[in-house]
């Protein structure tokens, strides 16, 4: 019981504590690519704090408002629970990845009710958005991660990694490559929160703590499906394997996992600086053409290859 | 300026035009940099936008040291310029332009193929040849629908007799050709600014205005901007002031033609359409709408076109 | 002791609202000049935002039209606490040369009051940063009022 | 299409990083720039030239019983150069200062007075001479003019 609890501290602390951290990162290698200098890669962390202390103010009283953000935040931090870092999930008793799927899409719900809360037209079109993008993306971020528990006849994160290379898992594996982009939304598939076109969607109305709340939650959110990627495709390298005390090889496991994040963002924000926004009709496309190919992984899978 | 000019019968020292035309094609350069970036900006490609105002900042110091400030150039007096382009300077200049041309033609090479670029900006915003016409559209968006209308060679004011430009036009009617009018027209903005450089004629850059012109006389003149052919027309008045002075910006003919190039797009299209015409809002500001049955003349105010939005759309 | 860290990290992180009040889209333009590679404001933390209520300032350029007066009173009031206004450029700091027309009401500091002026037609990408760096405390203010005489008042009062 | 989005990332990092590192070092200012109007108040002789010709109508002159009160508003200045054109005395140069940032307006008032001679008779300014001066010769006209000897200007 103890070590659960220690397993849930750690979860939370690098989740929460991290993934703007990550951001930062992001936000330094777009300037590099914008050739200029950037923000410090600490800025996220000012941006939270400094919008924690800002004063809320609320258009209209209804209690989704105030609840939506709490929402998203918390559904995603309970997500993170299910994943490992390195170390086996906090809850792997309560649940498995269908746990996490669950968790996840509910924050993506979150979202849209906010946005249809604040009664602004471009909340209600961010909603919808939100909504569409929603029912496109998560079938496919099932579908991978169904392909990996049937590799692995279990949906316990622990239990997924396999080390043999077949052709189901590496379609699976560029399929949630592909999805993480729409999931995170980052930039072709930024169309819910698109600044320009309808300024930032749900969060038009949001300010200060809800807005520092559902950032934070966009953060953690990159950070949970990077790990997610690594954890279960590419397993490497695990310590634990080697001789050396397990704490140790814990802890070398989660800085492992840090720095591969790092380098799946980087990858994701190459991307997101080399494209423009889709319109709605050709992201759903996308999916489906991504859908499709991770169905035939799944496919693969059966006849077991 | 020139429109006050040709009210009172002067005209220009030929260095003075030359002057005029470098620095008209200076802005057109900087204009059209600036609205690749904002284009790609409006799509979320916001490295467009960081890029091609990286390029711009050059001409914009090139612009500061000939006049003085980067945008007000305050340069044009009546009856010639205020500075001249000072003869150390035109060395600086060619570097700047190279370069320039060299980065704008990997630019065009790159956005080539860019798929998804394309994606959003080919066959959206159609706006067609016939239809071009009879709105009067101007400037880069009728180029961009194959209608070759431009003021430099049709009406040439300052140099452009001597130093006249290539007018581009492209068929493809849609936001796309409107981008690649804007490009090559920044390569031919390049070109003639080298001649009239190279060209530069000896002499006076002002002309000594000796008597103010009568009251009642009038002035007009065509002017290309980047945008499109802006109008200003004159009416002299006496005690040196004019007695009505009016702007036809080309943004009030660019206007006309959004319904129909918006109708049956997605939200997500709007802002890129809109953008494509390069408008500026501040030149128009309010909505009139004729009645073509009754010719009546109604100028909606802003709670009127709010009120009309809403009962259209439900709300409120 | 929360409220003192978040007035510190409040100028490490200005995100702005960029709002037009009539102006004539040069300070616009220079506005968003400072936001690219060779100024590059965003090191400072500042960011361009969408919505008046991520904002923290509010950048207004232009002189304060009719027109415009309603739905920049609401937007001002859309802005959550605490933020800082910015008049940028003459328009805005005292109606430049608008400031006596019919339907220009005048600077901004005549309809909200003002944190900053940065004056210029329109200023350059280094003024407004040098207003930001002021702002921030990262340099010194280079200006003070002048009330001077010429020389001759000493001779005036010497007789 | 991947070939395209090479070529960008290319022109991206071929230019480096190109930020200036403007507000920590001195920024450069073309020859001629034209940046705040500074006004050598010992040349003034208070014509009100620069208040007539100026687009913003800055320049506010009040003339009192000894002297002329010059009153300058730069928020309103549009750097245009107008006032430094016409100046009969030079005593107005664009200077190179632009960072004219400030938290309060009145940093950017200039207010000058000029001491002037008043005519004992109607009491109104004139600029002062000094006995070192050279005598304005165009004041002088007509015959006396020529007994001295001296041409007409």
């Amino acid at each position: 019981m103890a070590h659960m609890f220690v397993k849930i501290a750690v979860a939370v602390i690098l989740v929460v504590g991290f993934s703007p951290f990550l951001e930062g990162v992001m936000r330094k290698f777009k300037a590099v690519i914008h050739s200029r200098k950037g923000p410090p890669v600490y800025q996220p962390y000012i941006d939270i704090i400094k919008l924690l202390g800002k004063e809320d103010l609320r258009v209209s009283d209804s209690i989704l408002l105030r609840l939506a953000p709490m929402v998203c935040f918390s559904s995603v931090l309970v997500a993170s629970l299910f994943v490992s870092f390195g170390f086996s999930p906090a809850l792997s008793g309560a649940g498995d990845l269908v746990a996490f799927l669950y968790f996840i899409t509910l924050s993506s719900v979150a979202v849209a009710i906010g946005g249809l809360a604040t009664a602004s037209p471009y909340g209600g079109l961010g909603a919808s958005r939100e909504l569409m993008t929603l029912f496109a993306a998560e079938p496919i971020l099932a579908l991978t991660l169904i392909v990996a528990g049937i590799k692995a006849q279990s949906m316990q994160m622990t239990d997924l990694p396999l080390s043999a290379f077949s052709i189901s898992m590496a379609i699976a594996a560029i399929g949630l490559f592909l999805i993480i982009q729409v999931q995170i939304a980052k930039l072709p598939f930024d169309i819910v929160e698109a600044e320009q076109e309808i300024m930032e969607g749900p969060f038009i109305e949001y300010s200060g703590p809800g807005l520092a709340l559902f950032k934070w939650s966009f953060y953690m959110k990159e950070f949970l499906f990077a790990t997610l990627f690594w954890r279960i495709f590419i397993n490497w390298p695990d310590f634990r394997a080697f001789p050396m005390p397990g704490l140790l090889a814990n802890i070398l496991n989660i800085a492992a996992n840090c720095v591969q994040a790092v380098v799946l963002l980087i990858l994701i924000e190459l991307i997101d600086a080399t494209n423009p926004r889709l319109r709605i009709d050709q992201s759903l496309r996308f999916c489906g053409v991504v859908f499709f190919t991770v169905m035939c992984g799944l496919i693969f899978a059966f006849i077991g290859s | 300026m020139e429109s006050v000019e040709e009210a009172a019968g002067i005209r220009a020292p030929r260095r003075a035009r030359y002057i005029r035309t470098i620095l008209l094609e200076l802005e057109r350069i900087h204009s059209h940099l600036l609205w690749l970036g904002i284009a790609g900006h409006i799509i979320g490609f916001d490295t467009v936008l960081m890029q091609s105002w990286r390029m711009r900042e050059p001409v914009m110091w090139a612009a500061e040291k000939i006049t003085g400030n980067r945008k007000t150039y305050g340069q044009n007096l009546i009856g010639g310029v205020r500075r001249d382009i000072e003869k150390e300077l035109i060395p600086e200049l060619f570097p700047m332009l190279d370069t320039l041309e060299q980065q704008w033609k990997k630019v065009l090479d790159a956005i080539a193929g860019d798929t998804t670029l394309k994606a959003r900006l080919e066959g959206v915003g159609i706006l067609p040849a016939d239809k071009a016409r009879d709105l009067c559209v101007v400037g880069p968006t009728v180029r961009g629908s194959d209608i070759p209308i431009d003021s430099r060679v049709d009406h040439p004011y300052a140099a452009y007799d001597e130093l006249v430009p290539r007018v581009i036009t492209f068929t493809g009617c849609d936001n796309w050709a409107r981008v690649l009018v804007r490009m090559h027209e920044t390569f031919e903005s390049i070109r003639l600014i080298r001649e009239g450089l190279k060209n530069l004629p000896d002499g006076p850059i002002l002309t000594q205005v000796e008597e103010t012109p009568p009251p009642g006389r009038e002035g007009m003149i065509v002017v290309e901007a980047p945008r499109g052919e802006a109008i200003h027309y004159v009416i002299t008045g006496s005690d040196y002031r004019p007695y009505r002075w009016r702007v036809r910006a080309p943004t009030y003919q660019q206007l006309q033609a959004l319904p129909s190039m918006i109708q049956h797009a997605t939200v997500a299209d709007v802002p890129i359409t809109l953008g494509s015409m390069d408008p500026c809002f501040s030149c128009t500001e309010r909505l009139e709408v004729i009645d073509v049955k009754t010719h009546k003349v109604k100028v909606y105010s802003n709670e009127e076109i709010l009120n009309i939005s809403r009962r259209k759309y439900g709300r409120g | 002791m929360m409220k003192k860290l978040f007035s510190k990290m409040l100028p490490k992180s200005l995100w702005v609202y960029h709002a037009n009040v009539g102006a004539c889209n040069g300070c616009d333009i220079e506005v968003i000049d400072v936001l690219t590679p060779y100024y590059d404001a965003e090191r400072f933390g500042i960011k361009l935002v969408g919505s008046p209520r991520h904002a923290d300032v509010l950048l207004v350029c232009g002189p304060v039209t009719m027109q415009v007066l309603p739905y920049f009173k609401r937007l001002c009031e859309a802005v959550p606490d605490p933020k800082l206004v910015f008049a940028i450029g003459s328009c805005a700091c005292g109606g430049g040369i608008w400031f006596d027309t019919y339907s220009v009401i005048g600077g901004v500091d005549k309809v909200i009051p003002v944190d900053f002026y940065i004056p210029g037609c329109p200023p350059r990408p280094e003024a407004i940063l040098h207003g930001v760096a002021v702002a921030l405390g990262l340099a010194p203010k280079k200006i003070a009022p002048i009330d001077a005489s010429d020389g001759f008042d000493t001779l005036h009062y010497s007789e | 299409m991947f070939r395209s989005k090479i070529k960008e990332a290319i022109i991206c990092l071929e230019a480096g990083r190109v930020t200036l590192a403007y507000p920590f070092a001195p920024a450069f200012i073309p020859k001629g720039f034209r940046g705040l109007p500074s006004v050598d108040i010992n040349r003034c002789v208070g014509c009100g030239g620069c208040a007539s010709v100026c687009p913003s109508s800055l320049v506010e002159i009040v003339d009192e019983p000894d002297r002329t009160t010059i009153t300058r508003y730069f928020e309103r200045c549009i750097y245009c150069g107008r006032c430094a054109d016409v100046c009969p005395e030079m005593a107005i140069e664009m200077t190179e200062r632009f960072e004219t940032a400030t938290n309060d307006i009145r940093d950017l008032h200039v207010v000058h007075h000029i001491y002037m001679a008043t005519c004992s008779r109607c009491g109104r300014c004139f600029s002062s001479q000094t006995p070192l001066d050279p005598p304005d010769y165009r004041s002088f006209k007509g015959t006396r003019l020529n007994r001295l000897g001296v041409e007409s200007t």
